[in-house]
């Protein structure tokens, strides 16, 4: 029955939230209650006994990537009252919702279960950040590592991008004065030995 | 005697390739010369070749093969029998004839080599015709004759008329050919053969409605060599072309290898008297008709040359009726006396500065006297007077269809005589007699050369003696291969009534042309605005309506098939795919608008369609699944 | 009233939708890329369900890396609005249609 | 507690990560080197990584005896599925990237290559690729194609011009919502047979025949959504044109060869076996989807300005036509995919070595896009080397024998022939003729038209000898490609048959 | 080498032509003519070397190509082929003699030669996905040589010549991949090769739909009414040396097709599609003969003519009898020949005036004498002559038509009249009258280059008129080896009805002699 009503009460929450994240035209409206969303989510972790989830949902979306995004938004300056054109809004929602209904629609049936076996069973016994671990580095071991390059990747990438490198494109640059850039960065670096 | 037969085919084309080398170049007399040697070389070798006919032997060669597919074998095959070596013999001896006088016609003209090139090159084709062994090696020359006729009549090719007139004689000789063809392989695959012999040999085994059928597709390919009607206007179109070409081509030789043909096909027609009737009806439907439009002509060329239909028609009448003798020994004798009336009116031509129409002559037996004689005997021959050649040819056709008890055909043939006696004098009155109205216009005739005289003298003198001296002889060879029937009427007294008043009859005619025609010549303004005048006159209107109804429609026709049809329509369906392709790619593109959130858009517009499938089929799957329960 | 995996399913599939309308309408480049925060959260919720009910970790083993593709995409995608803002000075999308057709 | 697990080393068959691993240590490599010594020039990273990747190389043949002597090896806890597929996409993916990396060594100098970086994202994307095709473990799948698209993104990034940016944030959107698809699809299968690894689903969905119909569908609507995204199917191709358009030549023709063999291979594991299960739903499904790919894409090149836009929707029509195999579903036709795809490689590399040969730094006046056929109006005149190979690649492209291309669209066309699917060929044929105005139209440009005035010092402006290497192994690929196809289909079909497929 | 003759004729120009770019571009129709005259020496030591008494495949090679695929370097040749083959080569020869005021020579030849190539191997190929790849390849030069130095809508009518063969062509190979998935089914082996194939008896119902496939192909290529619409642009706007291949040669890769596949292959289709394939081959004849009567173009009218001579081909075909095959095979060379004239005799006026409109001429006669000579000569043996070239294919394929349809042959015969309606009315119009125009006045006649290539051309289509042995000999037995592989193979009683069965004819024959 508690988990009845937790689940009801955050649903409509994180509803509410994500809803607000969507519709909203105040940017930082929308990275609040998206915030708050994902808080709300973490709830849902622990109801459903994946406490080490539920962690990493704070930690890493409430933690780092809403700082990021709060970080963007600083940099984009777009804290104020964004103007966005709608183009056929009605066909948005109505895509949206006729995809929520159908899906939902196919959803709500009951699932034949007869056959499934776990093949990483639940022990109760067991703590989940414990469990997790156990399996993650069995398992998943691959996965976990090819996770960590990804990770590698998204940084490099990031760096890179926002690198001051990027500033000047040299394929927009003719040849010689690619050449001059040289010579005068190679200039200014000499003089800095200096 | 293969070695005569060799030389009589081949020498006068050896004289066309000599002649052809110096095609282009001005004119070089050596050229007639030598192919004028060669042909009377042809013509040696044909009267020894006649000589060993008339012994009653027959040669036969086969010189290489032509055509062998599947179960076909045609080789180039000749035969000299007594019906090829009659033809030759007619053909060597009128193309030596008009060849001699060719250089004296054509002496200032131009494309005087040329001329002689392609008139050889006739007579080769014409040997070709006569001498094969096959129906298709007939057709080979059937064709060749055709090919050199359209060169010939268009020979003067500056002319409009003259081209058109080629074009024309052409390709209503292709309809004709076209029947022929058909024939050919109606023949093929009834007999598996086209050597006459095999034919011949077989053609009773097969059904008679076949024999029926290749009877008359044969006939049909004859009546369009022969002008026969319908496919008969060419013939007086074809009057464009130099006057000895009308001479060899357009009288003595080629219009009758439609005779030829049917003389030849004697044993297919035998089996199928119905058919000969046919042929004879028309035959005398032919010459009333070509005569009645002589009649009232003033184109000298014209005349003669209906005439030359006319007589074409007494041919088939006879050949039609079975007398194959009959008929090819009137091809022989009309030969003779035809290719002189040609000649004659030649040397008038010439005289007259190539003025055709014979009211603005007159009077010319006085400046060309030789020519005035020759031409006369031409016509008398022509007319069918005692003794002279028409009259054994001629009236012995009329016989024939007496006979043969044809009252009618008979009836006809005996008008048509009168006709023909009329419009012969009506002619020679007009030029030779009378005013000498041409120095009207200035024009101070000559006599021809007298080469050219001499040449022609020869056929005069055939025209005299062809039927008196011949009938006898000739008719005992070609008997030999032709149904050998008599033509006499018992009874003395009809014989003699039939023969005198015939003669009278004609005679008559004569003496009418030459009362209305010889002194004065009056117009008679209300006969010539008569319906039948202008009926005559126009020919029928037969050249207008074929213009009509064929000619325009066709052109017509021709281009709404392709601005219409081709263009508007198969074209443009093939173009108008590409279009619809090229186009719905224009239309549609424009929704890759760049814009990201369309892009996004149709993402989710395609995931959400897959789901409306997917939720349509589960919906479906479950029904399914519910009714099965 | 017994809580089952199809809540949780519809739940998930209704975020996943309010994810999917974002994704559609937004224009601000940066709030778009929260819709696709949304997206993955929503499944997450299901997978962290799954997992539940099933008593299996691998739907938990999927969250997690989910959440880690998540902050990567994050980390790429700041990089790239970060040299688009450098160059353009704008974020929004309707300003990105120079390639078409 | 939790038992220890023993795990013996053996049974990890660790060197099942082997290529990968290469892959991904030439990527440090390269970033180390970096780190000791900046500054150094493009051709020594071109070097190191194309040495990484013939030992990568290397170690997939290696696989590939080993797989022809026993068979599919699992490894790392059955993450890792070395079989047939995985070894010939490997190869496929390997080898294009060889061929792909030397083009960084042009004449003019480009803002990427200035990067160290540029050469480690790329190992570090090849390896993400390999990843992706040597396992049927759904998270495996999804981490490797992330990897590798966050790569991509920034490569393309990288060429630092606006259209390219404007590219990769389009193509970075779309992916972070195919991704979403992925993740969703995932989860609805997880949540019918309560596993990720395709062959367990697979076998939990046989087992109970299929009971749950439509969370079936929805799930393969989902993935077929993120996957069609990836080997870019109507109408989840949006992206393509764009993304081609804003990036290098090299990089497009890359990007239509490796991403998407990655992809089948991905869609052979996913549908190959719901296909051959009776649901009619996908067959039918796939049947459109293949055929409006095709077609609506080859409509879409018929009115392009710009040649690489043209070869763009050209390589959707290409991928529809390669994504018939997986509709068909027999040994012979997922044996043509593969054919298809290694001759398709070499001819649509050599097409994009060709535009980035001719690639002009700054557009002339009027000018919008890089490459507008009137670039190569005249060609024939002024470079008739360059034409003539132009022309090769255009023909063989549209499927004229007996250019490479030709034996595999044959091949594809023969294996719908035989598979039953008699109308699906006669669509691929006649697509194949619509296909073939657009490439005619460049080699109408090339040969039949004078050159236009302003471009013609823009042939070969990009050239280095290193860039006609690769177009030379290219146009040699193309023309000879007849006497490499028996070898190639055998193997192919060897390995094809040996992985169930 | 004797062995290899065929692979050294097929590749001897493809090399010559790599070669060929490095010849300085001055020398470069020296050269080319050299090339094409040793291609065409080999091409009649070919023909030496031939045995004429044999009715099958000769000089055959095999090298594997795709064996997995059942795709093998297969090539021979019967005496089906082999006079296309040498036709080809002399017409490559002449036309590249023939080529004096030409753009970029170099260029042309080279295309010519590579052309020259894909034209012989179409006809010694004997694996289907090789015949495939040369008749696919020979769009390519073709392709170039309408687009590169044709008239002011070259682009419009080289890409819609190349498309429109090429989605033809691909149903086609759809059609050939079925069939070798029929041999699969029946063998358990994949093979594409032609003699493999002939030895399978498909059910009827399948050969209809395959029949059909490959029809399609074929027909676009000959081309068939109403396929056709390509041929008037192609040739409107093709230099004179396209012209003359695409009408000598390229046009009879269509024709020979069905007499190489679609017969043999499809014996009850064949006889099933009889009726349909020669009403459109009447409506080709005729309809194409006054399309081309309503010419303004005489180029167009030497087009036209050539779709109406191909309706009498197709008719020949589907004849279905030795005759009728045969005359229609003959009559491939000899249209080639005739058409292929004609269009050099177009491009000689062409040349001078750079028109090509009828009305632009008249009296041409009179100012070049010998040119109209030649012109005459060409023509009366387009219109079928007897003792020309055309007559004898003419004659043996309306004949042998005759025997499946009497009605149909006196339709299609009507050929020899509307051909010669519209032979003679351009060449009235063009070369008789006076001549009006002032620029034509003093037109040159022939020349020595030019005489050099036409007289060949008078000389074989007067030659073969007169005595066709030599070529129709070798033609007759390798088509009764395909008319008895016909009757032995036809399911359908209709089909062994209309195929005639040669073992037995020669008994009826002379059973017949015997009456």
């Amino acid at each position: 029955m508690f988990e009845a009503v937790a689940f009801y009460l955050f649903a409509t929450l994180t509803i509410i939230m994500f809803t607000i994240t969507v519709m909203t035209s105040q940017a930082l409206y929308a990275l609040t209650a998206m915030a708050a969303g994902m808080i709300f989510i973490s709830a849902f972790f622990f109801i459903l006994g994946a406490d080490f989830l539920g962690a990493i949902q704070i930690i890493v979306y409430t933690g780092a990537v809403m700082a990021l995004y709060a970080f963007g938004m600083m940099f984009f300056d777009t804290t104020r009252t964004l103007v966005e054109k709608r183009s056929n809004p009605r066909l948005v929602v109505v895509l949206g919702g006729l995809a929520a209904v159908l899906v939902v629609l196919i959803v709500l049936a009951p699932i034949v279960t007869t056959n499934i076996n776990a093949h990483y069973p639940i022990d109760p016994s067991v703590g989940n950040s414990q469990a997790i671990g156990m399996v993650l580095f069995t398992k998943y071991l691959v996965p976990f590592e090819l996770a960590a390059v990804m990770l590698l990747v998204a940084m490099i990438a990031g760096i890179v991008l926002a690198g001051k490198k990027m500033d000047k494109s040299l394929t927009l640059m003719a040849d010689e004065e690619i050449a001059l850039m040289h010579a005068s960065s190679t200039q200014n670096t000499e003089e800095g030995a200096h | 005697m293969e070695i005569y037969l060799y030389i009589a085919l081949f020498a006068p084309l050896v004289g066309s390739l000599f002649a052809g080398l110096f095609g282009a170049s001005p004119k070089t007399v050596i050229t007639g010369i030598v192919t004028s040697g060669l042909l009377f070389t042809s013509f040696i070798s044909s009267a020894i070749l006649l000589s060993f006919v008339m012994s009653g032997h027959t040669v036969h060669v086969e010189m290489m093969t032509w055509m062998a597919a599947g179960d076909l074998y045609i080789p180039f095959g000749f035969v000299v029998d007594q019906v090829s070596v009659t033809m030759m013999m007619v053909v060597s001896i009128v193309s030596t004839v008009v060849h001699i006088y060719s250089i004296g016609y054509m002496d200032h003209d131009k494309g005087f080599n040329r001329f002689f090139s392609y008139l050889s090159a006739f007579v080769f084709s014409m040997m070709v015709l006569v001498m094969s062994d096959n129906f298709l090696g007939l057709f080979i020359g059937w064709e060749g004759v055709g090919l050199c006729s359209w060169l010939l009549i268009g020979f003067w090719y500056h002319k409009e008329s003259a081209t058109w007139a080629a074009n024309e004689a052409f390709i209503m000789n292709r309809i004709a050919d076209l029947a022929m063809l058909i024939g050919i392989f109606m023949m093929y695959w009834s007999l598996g053969s086209l050597q006459y012999d095999v034919v011949f040999a077989n053609i009773g085994n097969i059904p008679v409605e076949v024999v029926t059928w290749i009877g008359i597709f044969l006939f049909i390919g004859a009546m369009g060599k022969s002008a026969q009607f319908p496919l008969h206007t060419w013939l007086a179109d074809a009057m464009e072309g130099p006057t000895p070409v009308s001479a060899l081509i357009h009288a003595a030789t080629m219009v009758t290898a439609g005779v030829y043909l049917v003389v030849r096909a004697n044993p297919i027609y035998d089996l199928i008297p119905e058919v000969g009737l046919f042929i004879a009806s028309l035959g005398a439907f032919v010459a009333m008709f070509a005569a009645t439009m002589a009649l009232v002509n003033r184109d000298m060329k014209r005349i003669i040359a209906y005439s030359t239909l006319s007589q074409l028609g007494y041919m088939f009448v006879a050949a039609g009726l079975g007398a194959y003798w009959v008929a090819l020994f009137h091809l022989m004798a009309h030969a003779f006396f035809k290719a002189l009336l040609f000649l004659g009116a030649g040397n008038v031509m010439h005289a007259m500065h190539d003025e055709l129409d014979p009211f603005k002559m007159g009077g010319l037996k006085k400046s060309m006297k030789w020519t005035w004689i020759l031409m006369t005997l031409a016509s008398v021959a022509l007319a069918g007077i005692y003794p002279l050649a028409g009259f054994f040819s001629k009236d012995l056709i009329l016989e024939v269809a007496f006979v043969e008890q044809h009252y009618i055909l008979y009836t006809v043939l005996l008008l048509t005589a009168g006709l023909t006696a009329f419009y012969s004098f009506r002619l020679v009155a007009l030029i030779f007699h009378g005013n000498e109205r041409h120095l009207e216009h200035g024009i101070h005739p000559h006599e021809a050369y007298n080469f050219v005289l001499f040449a022609m003298a020869p056929l005069g003198i055939l025209a005299v003696i062809a039927g008196m001296a011949f009938k006898t002889p000739y008719y005992e060879m070609v008997t030999q291969l032709l149904p050998a029937i008599e033509y006499h009427i018992h009874n003395h007294t009809v014989f003699w009534i039939m023969t005198i008043g015939t003669q009278l009859f004609v005679i008559l005619a004569i003496a009418y042309a030459y009362k209305k025609y010889a002194k004065a010549v009056k117009v008679d303004e209300k006969v010539e605005s008569g319906f039948f005048y202008q009926l005559l006159y126009n020919q029928y209107f037969i050249p207008k309506i074929y213009d009509e109804v064929f000619s325009k429609p066709y052109l017509k026709l021709s281009k709404l098939a392709w601005k219409e049809i081709d263009l508007k329509i198969v074209d443009a369906t093939v173009d108008g795919i590409a279009n619809v392709i090229y186009r719905t790619g224009e239309k549609t593109h424009t929704m890759q608008d760049g814009n990201l959130s369309s892009m996004l858009r149709w993402m989710v517009i395609g995931l959400v369609v897959l789901l409306v499938l997917a939720v349509a089929f589960t919906a479906g799957y479950n029904v399914v699944n519910l009714r099965a329960m | 009233m017994e809580l089952t995996l199809n809540h949780y399913l519809v739940l998930s599939t209704i975020l996943f939708a309010i994810g999917l309308i974002g994704v559609m309408r937004r224009k601000n480049l940066l709030m778009l890329f929260f819709a696709t925060e949304i997206l993955l959260n929503a499944v997450n919720i299901g997978f962290a369900a799954i997992s539940h009910y099933r008593g299996d970790y691998t739907g938990q083993m999927f969250a997690f890396f989910i959440i880690a593709i998540a902050a990567s995409e994050v980390a790429v995608g700041l990089g790239l609005l970060i040299v688009w803002y450098k160059r353009t000075g704008k974020i929004d999308l309707d300003q990105m249609t120079s390639m078409r057709g | 507690m939790l038992e220890p697990i023993n795990v013996s080393l053996a049974s990890l068959n660790i060197m099942t990560l082997a290529p990968m691993l290469i892959a991904i240590v030439g990527a440090l490599v390269i970033l180390c080197i970096d780190l000791f010594k900046g500054g150094l020039h493009k051709s020594l990273y071109v070097m190191v990584s194309l040495l990484f990747l013939l030992l990568d190389l290397g170690a997939i043949i290696d696989f590939g005896n080993g797989f022809l002597k026993n068979g599919t090896v699992l490894g790392m806890f059955d993450v890792m599925l070395i079989d047939g597929l995985a070894i010939m996409a490997q190869i496929i993916i390997v080898v294009g990237s060889m061929l792909f990396i030397p083009l960084a060594l042009t004449s003019k100098r480009f803002h990427e290559y200035n990067y160290p970086e540029y050469f480690a994202l790329f190992l570090f994307m090849i390896a993400g690729f390999q990843f992706m095709v040597a396992s049927d473990n759904l998270i495996m799948i999804f981490i490797g194609l992330e990897t590798a698209s966050l790569a991509l993104y920034t490569l393309i990034a990288l060429h630092n011009r606006s259209k390219s940016f404007e590219a990769a944030v389009k193509y970075f959107t779309m992916g972070a919502l195919a991704a979403g698809f992925f993740a969703f699809g995932s989860m609805i299968f997880y949540a019918i047979t309560g596993s990720v690894e395709i062959n367990q689903i697979a076998l939990a969905l046989a087992k109970d025949e299929y009971a749950n119909i439509g969370f079936v569908l929805i799930a393969v609507v989902f993935l077929l959504a993120a996957i069609g995204f990836k080997i870019s199917m109507v109408p989840f191709h949006t992206w393509t044109p764009d993304v081609y358009e804003g990036s290098s030549a090299a990089l497009a023709g890359y990007m239509s060869i490796v991403p998407k063999i990655a992809g089948f291979v991905v869609a052979m594991r996913l549908f190959e076996f719901l296909v051959h299960s009776g649901v009619v739903w996908l067959q039918v499904v796939l049947y459109v989807a293949v055929v409006v790919t095709m077609t609506a894409s080859n409509i879409w090149a018929l009115v392009q300005s710009d040649v690489k836009r043209m070869l763009a929707y050209s390589s959707i029509s290409h991928a529809g036509f390669v994504m018939a195999a997986i509709l068909i579903g027999t040994t012979q036709s997922n044996s043509g995919l593969f054919l298809y795809w290694a001759l398709f490689s070499f001819t649509n590399l050599g097409a994009f070595t060709m535009l980035w040969v001719n690639r002009q730094k700054n557009l002339l006046p009027g000018q919008s896009s890089d490459h507008p056929y009137e670039k190569f109006a005249g060609m024939v005149k002024t470079m008739p080397m360059a034409a003539v190979v132009m022309a090769l690649f255009m023909l063989s492209l549209a499927g004229v024998p007996p250019f490479g291309l030709f034996w595999g669209k044959m091949y594809m066309i023969g294996s719908a022939v035989t598979g039953g699917y008699t109308v699906l060929a006669l669509i691929m044929a006649l697509n194949s003729a619509i296909a073939a105005y657009y490439y005619l139209k460049l080699i109408v440009f090339m040969f039949m038209k004078e050159p236009m005035p302003g471009y013609e010092q823009g042939y070969l402006l990009n050239a280095s000898l290193s860039l006609k290497t690769i177009i030379g192994i290219a146009a040699v690929g193309t023309i000879f490609a007849v006497f490499a196809v028996n070898p190639l289909l055998k193997v192919i079909t060897l390995f094809v048959y040996n992985s169930g497929y | 080498m004797q062995e290899h003759i065929l692979s050294i004729l097929i590749f001897f120009p493809a090399l010559a032509a790599m070669l060929g770019f490095v010849v300085h571009k001055d020398s470069a129709r020296a050269y080319g003519i050299t090339v094409a005259a040793i291609e065409f020496f080999l091409s009649l030591w070919l023909w030496h070397l031939y045995d004429p008494m044999t009715s099958g495949m000769q000089f055959m090679e095999m090298a594997p190509l795709i064996p997995v695929f059942g795709i093998n370097y297969l090539v021979g040749i019967d005496g089906i082929s082999l006079f296309i083959i040498i036709l080809a080569t002399f017409f490559t020869l002449i036309g590249i003699a023939s080529l004096t005021e030409t753009r970029r020579v170099k260029d042309m030849i080279i295309t010519l030669l590579f052309l020259e190539m894909t034209m012989i191997g179409v006809f010694a190929a004997l694996d289907a996905i090789v015949f495939y790849v040369f008749w696919e390849l020979s769009l390519v030069p073709m392709l170039y040589i309408i687009g590169a130095w044709g008239g002011p809508l070259r682009i419009y009518a080289s890409v819609k010549f190349f498309l429109y063969t090429f989605t033809g062509s691909l149903v086609m190979l759809v059609g050939m991949l079925f069939m070798a998935y029929f041999y699969y089914q029946a063998t358990g082996q994949w093979s594409f090769s032609l003699l493999e194939w002939y030895r399978l008896i498909l059910p009827v119902n399948f050969q209809m739909w395959l029949f059909a496939a490959f029809f399609l192909g074929f027909a676009i290529k000959v081309p068939m009414f109403p396929f056709h619409t390509w041929l008037p642009y192609a040739h409107g706007q093709a230099p004179t040396i396209g012209s003359v291949i695409l009408a000598a040669i390229l046009l009879k890769m269509g024709t020979y097709a069905f007499v190489r596949f679609s017969l043999p292959l499809f014996p009850d289709a064949s006889v099933a599609f009889m009726f349909p394939i020669a009403i459109l081959a009447v409506i080709m004849i005729v309809y194409a003969a006054m399309v081309a009567y309503a010419q303004e173009d005489i180029k167009q009218v030497v087009a036209y003519s050539s779709v109406s001579h191909m309706g009498v081909i197709i008719l020949g075909i589907f004849a279905l009898n030795v005759e009728g095959i045969s005359g229609s095979v003959f009559l491939m060379i000899g249209h080639g020949v005739v058409s292929g004239a004609l269009f050099l005799l177009v491009g000689v006026l062409y040349d001078r005036r750079h028109t090509k409109l009828i009305s632009e001429f008249g009296g041409i006669a009179s100012v070049m004498p010998r040119y109209a000579t030649i012109f005459g000569i060409m023509m009366m043996a387009s219109v079928g002559l007897p003792l020309t070239i055309n007559f004898v294919g003419e004659f043996l394929s309306l004949l042998g038509f005759y025997k499946q349809s009497h009605a149909y042959t006196l339709v299609a015969g009507t050929a020899i009249i509307v051909g010669a309606i519209y032979m003679l009315s351009a060449y009235k119009k063009v070369f008789f009258g006076t001549v009006t125009k002032e620029e034509n006045k003093n037109l040159k006649d022939v020349n020595r280059t030019e005489l050099l290539g036409l007289i060949p051309l008078v000389i074989v289509a007067i030659w073969l008129g007169v005595y066709p042995k030599p070529v129709l000999e070798p033609i007759n037995n390798s088509v009764e080896a395909i008319v008895q592989l016909m009757h032995d193979k036809a399911q359908t009683p209709e089909a062994q009805k209309r195929i005639p069965n040669l073992a037995e004819t020669g008994t009826m024959n002379s059973a017949q002699e015997a009456h």
